[in-house]
């Protein structure tokens, strides 16, 4: 097992600190979580600019100007006329790359949707029931409740949602229950997702938790690092510092 | 030698049968079609070349492939398609070469490529004969799924006018209360009798998503509502982009309150494209500079919940409205009013009352209504065996 | 009384949290356990493995990267205990560019403690790009496809692939996968015409979709998730964390995990029920009040 | 002519993008794609906005020390600091070793994580403020939510008599009325997009163009 050089050594202490900091923000917003935010605001900003500029930037606009591709010189000039946005008076010009961006992911965006997310969906949604019927019959629970009855829920349950979000006509009489219907299947949905979503972002915290007790690393690595030792000193410090910055509040 | 008998023993060499290639039916013009009956291989390897150059490997595809879609050029403005194309199918056995592995070197790339396709020559028993086709381009897609989504798209901008016609001539266009676009008002209000600002968050997607665009237009009304009430507002961006859209947007609505003045730049912030270093300076503007209403429209992720368990120690009032369905459990917990999928997109035209805004929503009701009767058309036709309603809604590529 | 119900609905968040801390930690420093079941698709994969006769050998594709390891690890950790301790021999592969730093030193180590010889009894044989076109060759010729080792050694002459010249020439295959390229693409691509003995441990995230490959009969077994990787610690050690032998001093994290998460889930539905409970008193009192 | 221009940018490049759905010619999609990467270039041109706007809004309150001005300082030395790594590392900027990836990884990567392993306890805190049985509505989204909590975990499956039912009660909840509400969502959300997107290309919806 290779040795930890002493940059490592002290990465991982500094990533147990930032972790224990950023954590910190559970009890409140305090001096070390400000810290760690704003540390996290500026890396992160620049390596969006440094990524994006490898990414973005050099291949599809600085290469191409520089091996004379004229067509480059359109966008080059929608980005001077973006920047114009910074003087006081031609900052109207900006409006037209603006124009641009809006009006061409609006088009694109448009029919992309209505592909996806309206002819798809509409084209799922029409299940054949005397299949159904064949296969499960009413309800099924070995092929989790499939059946007749969930395919009937399908259809009305989506129906009803839809007709939910009906905006030009007061939801009374036949429409109201329509609409309560509906509300009450979005509640389920949304009830399940909730559920659903716990399991994840509880292992998310089992995660951080491994990394601080050094169960995430091999143990010879995890021997050079003493996470654990780190750990309760790094915590015993971040509540001390808290302690006596209350305190200093208060007597303020 | 040895190897070359063991050739002769255990190869079954069998070409692929009724090779054929044809151009697909509304096609960029940049795809040929190929298909043929599998006599049995492990694969197959496809090669194709031009009328002037040599055969290329175009792909390998596993036992049991029956056709495939090729795509003859990549960048069709600096390569574009020739005429024609000429293809074979080798059948491959247990016998075959090795398939060349990628390499990071494109010369060592290519040789391998080129060893890869003489040895697939070595044994020609197993390749079909010679097709040549010409990839042909469509001008319109006229499958009736295209043609009836463009039908669709056409009856929403055809019924806008309509109604906007209507409500010219004197009718007027119902549109019921929706609690969670009134609370906004309401909210704004609140923060000016508390003297604090209003918190805008236009999700965390670029301007590409048409969530962020629907936002955009939806702070233009907040900001002229928030001017004339003269107020404050923070706009908490993720993306530069849409911080330069925003800026534009609330200074423009400064501007029609007849307080342009009163606007800051400074208040359009853009705090990192990264999405929780966004949300935990998202967090810092909720806590430290204490904003009485905090309003997210547009698309959200993960943070959804991160910031408005934030903004509720806060007591702020929040109001959230996303399309996104997965963050929509989280918001209905967490916030005062939450807009659900398409009310989000009604915001903007509710709060304007502008009769041609208004009247897209009433537009839009009129497709909802003809997709539920199709869905229920549809399943009882499906149910008869019957798919055509499915068939019309499938849109291929 | 109804001040004390009044201040449990509104306590502070600040509870709320220390208890999901409480929750999270307890199992992971103090030997809390729940029962779990073991699901038949794990069971089947410990059988598969169990039944194989001591000097066979199989091939461990090793497919997962940092972000993935908290579900995989232990299954991987488990199934080379279980290997080694039935003196399998095992021949290891990755498709995937960050998993050596993750797979050999964790081989090593368990190998090592097993007493097994790097070259006889195990061998890995790296890293190897292009994906499905390197499962394809996997399938026809493993000396051709990994001509040496990860140690530089000539594959051919190591004694572990004596007679091992394709996948299917082993006993079994076993695919340790977060994701593409992974279990899908080994079974669309070389189990089928193989009819290879292949298994499975994979994320909760893809297990939905591998599942018709067991059902099919495509794949022996399968661990999905971090439940799957603690049903299969569960079956390799069944008495909990072992304290002697050659496993001496593993962790069982998946068996760890799970408890966290059986704890957390019930700390939540906990939360909910008491506070619907002082809810409906309170608005009760109220009512009569 | 500041007010017309953008509008009538807006209708042609929107209508010529519609296109791009229902004409499938290459030497149409050619420019389909080629505006599309205009975007994407102005998108990332606008980086450089961002860094100023951010400098603007965080250098005076450093240089006038306003409240929290050392944190800023440190934002802005942070954010100075990694982008001269990056640059400096060029193409190899992501190679172990480098400062530029030492950062990545022990700076960047926990603060990451740990800001959404908060979730773990924030999901709590949601679920016991807001699952309460006011209403109907209310008391369908926490029995959803319990009865999917439970059969998520193995605890729930060794429950009697409803163990082995619960997780298939789960996934006929996500494959039934899940999918029914989360469809009528996404058809709802595109009908949405349609009128908007039509909306901002007639030029009906302006706000954005500073009108």
């Amino acid at each position: 097992m290779t040795a930890l050089t002493t940059i490592e050594l002290v990465g991982c202490w500094i990533s147990l600190a930032l972790t224990i900091c950023i954590l910190s923000f559970l009890y409140e917003d305090n001096p070390v979580y400000k810290l760690a935010e704003h540390l996290f605001l500026g890396v992160s900003i620049a390596i969006s600019v440094v990524e994006i500029y490898y990414g973005v930037m050099k291949p599809n606009l600085i290469e191409p100007l520089l091996g004379g591709e004229l067509l480059s010189l359109v966008p080059l000039v929608l980005v001077v006329m973006l920047f114009f946005k910074l003087h006081r008076k031609l900052s109207y010009l900006a409006r037209v790359p603006i124009a641009f961006i809006v009006a061409a992911y609006a088009g694109v965006k448009l029919t992309g949707e209505a592909n996806a997310n309206l002819m798809t969906q509409v084209a799922q949604s029409m299940p054949n029931l005397s299949q159904l019927w064949a296969d499960h019959g009413i309800w099924d629970w070995s092929a989790d409740g499939a059946g007749v009855f969930s395919g009937i829920a399908l259809v009305l349950g989506l129906s009803a949602c839809l007709l939910h979000f009906y905006f030009s006509a007061p939801h009374k009489k036949a429409m109201k229950y329509v609409s309560r219907f509906g509300i009450l299947t979005l509640m389920l949905s949304f009830g399940a997702s909730f559920g659903y979503t716990v399991m994840g972002r509880i292992s998310l915290a089992i995660g951080r938790a491994q990394e601080m007790m050094g169960l995430d690393k091999a143990p010879a690595v995890a021997e050079q690092v003493h996470p654990k030792t780190a750990t309760v000193l790094l915590t015993i410090a971040v509540i001390g510092f808290l302690v006596v910055w209350k305190k200093r509040q208060k007597t303020a | 030698m040895i190897l070359a008998n063991l050739f002769l023993t255990a190869a079954l060499a069998a070409p692929p049968g009724d090779f054929t290639v044809t151009s697909p039916p509304h096609s960029d013009g940049l795809n040929l079609q190929l298909s043929w009956t599998d006599p049995g291989g492990t694969g197959f390897a496809v090669l194709r070349k031009d009328a002037q150059g040599t055969y290329q490997l175009s792909s390998i595809l596993p036992a049991g492939s029956e056709s495939y879609n090729d795509k003859v050029t990549t960048d069709p403005r600096k390569d574009p398609p020739r005429e024609s194309y000429t293809y074979r199918v080798a059948t491959l056995d247990a016998d075959s070469a090795l398939p060349p592995l990628a390499d990071d070197d494109d010369d060592a790339a290519a040789a391998n490529q080129a060893r890869y396709v003489a040895e697939l020559f070595d044994r020609s028993a197993n390749l079909s004969p010679e097709v040549t086709a010409s990839p042909v381009a469509s001008w319109l897609n006229t499958s009736p799924g295209h043609l009836l989504l463009l039908l669709l798209i056409a009856s929403v901008g055809g019924l806008i006018y309509w109604f906007t016609d209507q409500a010219r001539k004197g009718s007027e266009i119902f549109i019921r209360r929706i609690p969670g676009i009134d609370a906004i008002e309401e909210g704004i209000g609140r923060a000016t009798e508390m003297g604090k600002p209003v918190l805008y968050v236009p999700g965390i997607d670029e301007l590409q998503d048409i969530q962020t665009i629907a936002s955009m237009l939806i702070l233009g009304q907040v900001a002229k509502t928030v001017a004339e009430y003269q107020s404050e507002i923070i706009v908490s961006c993720c993306i530069p982009i849409v911080r330069e859209v925003a800026d534009e947007v609330v200074k423009a609505g400064f501007y029609q309150a007849g307080h342009p003045d009163a606007y800051h730049p400074g208040n359009t912030r853009f705090i990192s494209s990264e999405q929780f270093a966004f949300c935990a300076g998202t967090n810092g503007i909720m806590l430290r500079e204490k904003p009485a209403t905090n309003i997210y429209l547009g698309r959200f992720f993960a943070e959804s919940l991160i910031l408005a368990e934030t903004g509720y120690i806060n007591r702020s009032i929040q109001i959230a409205g996303t399309a996104e369905a997965t963050q929509l459990p989280f918001f209905v917990a967490a916030c005062d009013y939450t807009l659900i999928g398409e009310e989000l997109f009604a915001v903007s035209a509710y709060l304007s009352r502008d009769p041609r805004l208004v009247s897209s929503l009433k537009a839009s009701d009129y497709v909802k209504v003809f997709c539920v009767a199709c869905v229920l058309l549809g399943t009882a036709l499906a149910s008869i065996g019957n798919p055509i309603m499915i068939d019309l809604f499938t849109i291929g590529e | 009384m109804l001040d004390l119900l009044i201040k449990f609905q509104d306590m502070d968040r600040r509870w709320v949290f220390l208890g999901m801390g409480f929750a999270i930690l307890l199992p992971m420093l103090a030997n809390i356990t729940f029962g779990f079941e073991v699901d038949e698709r794990v069971q089947a994969l410990y059988d598969e493995v169990e039944a194989l006769p001591a000097g066979s050998t199989v091939l461990l594709s090793a497919d997962f990267d940092p972000a993935s390891r908290p579900e995989l690890d232990p299954f991987f950790r488990a199934h080379l205990h279980h290997l080694f301790r039935k003196d399998v021999k095992v021949v290891m592969v990755t498709l995937w560019e960050f998993a050596p730093p993750l797979i050999l030193p964790t081989t090593e180590e368990i190998a090592g403690k097993h007493g097994k010889e790097y070259g006889t009894d195990w061998a890995f044989l790296g890293y190897k790009p292009g994906k499905e076109l390197a499962i394809k060759a996997i399938g026809e010729n493993i000396p051709k496809t990994f001509p040496k080792d990860s140690r530089g050694n000539v594959t051919t002459a190591l004694p572990v692939m004596q007679g091992m010249k394709q996948a299917k020439d082993f006993a079994m295959l076993m695919s340790v996968s977060a994701g593409f390229p992974g279990t899908r693409e080994y079974v669309l691509q070389i189990q089928g015409q193989y009819n290879l003995k292949m298994g499975s441990s994979c994320t909760a995230v893809s297990a939905p979709d591998y599942i018709p490959f067991y059902k099919a009969g495509q794949l022996f077994g399968l661990a999905g998730g971090m439940p799957g990787s603690a049903q299969y610690e569960k079956l390799v050690f069944p008495d909990g964390p072992p304290t002697s032998g050659p496993a001496k001093g593993e962790r069982l994290l998946a068996t760890q995990a799970i408890n966290v998460l059986n704890l957390g889930h019930l700390f939540i539905i906990a939360l909910i029920v008491l506070g619907n409970i002082a809810f409906f008193i309170t608005r009760r009192i109220e009512d009569q009040g | 002519m500041k007010r017309t221009v953008p509008l009538v940018v807006t209708f042609l490049v929107g209508m010529f993008m519609i296109g791009e759905f229902f004409i499938p010619h290459h030497l149409y999609r050619v420019w389909t794609a080629e505006f599309l990467v205009w975007g994407l270039i102005l998108a990332a041109a606008a980086f450089v906005l961002g860094l100023i706007n951010l400098i603007q809004v965080n250098l005076p309150k450093v240089l006038r020390k306003e409240p929290d001005w050392g944190y800023k300082l440190i934002m802005l030395l942070a954010l100075a600091g990694t982008l001269v790594a990056g640059f400096a590392g060029g193409q190899d900027r992501q190679t172990p070793g480098t400062v530029y990836q030492w950062i990545f990884d022990y700076v960047f990567v926990p603060l990451n994580a740990t800001m959404f392993a908060l979730l773990a306890f924030y999901i709590a805190s949601a679920a016991f403020r807001a699952f309460r049985a006011r209403n109907l509505d209310a008391t369908v989204l926490l029995a959803a939510a319990i009865l999917v909590m439970l059969a998520r975990v193995p605890i729930g499956e060794s429950l009697p008599f409803i163990g082995d039912y619960l997780p298939r009660l789960m996934n006929w909840i996500m494959d039934v009325p899940n999918i029914a509400a989360r469809r009528a969502i996404f058809i709802g959300a595109a009908l949405g997009a349609v009128a908007t997107g039509l909306r901002v290309i007639l030029g009906l919806e302006r706000s954005h163009l500073g009108d």
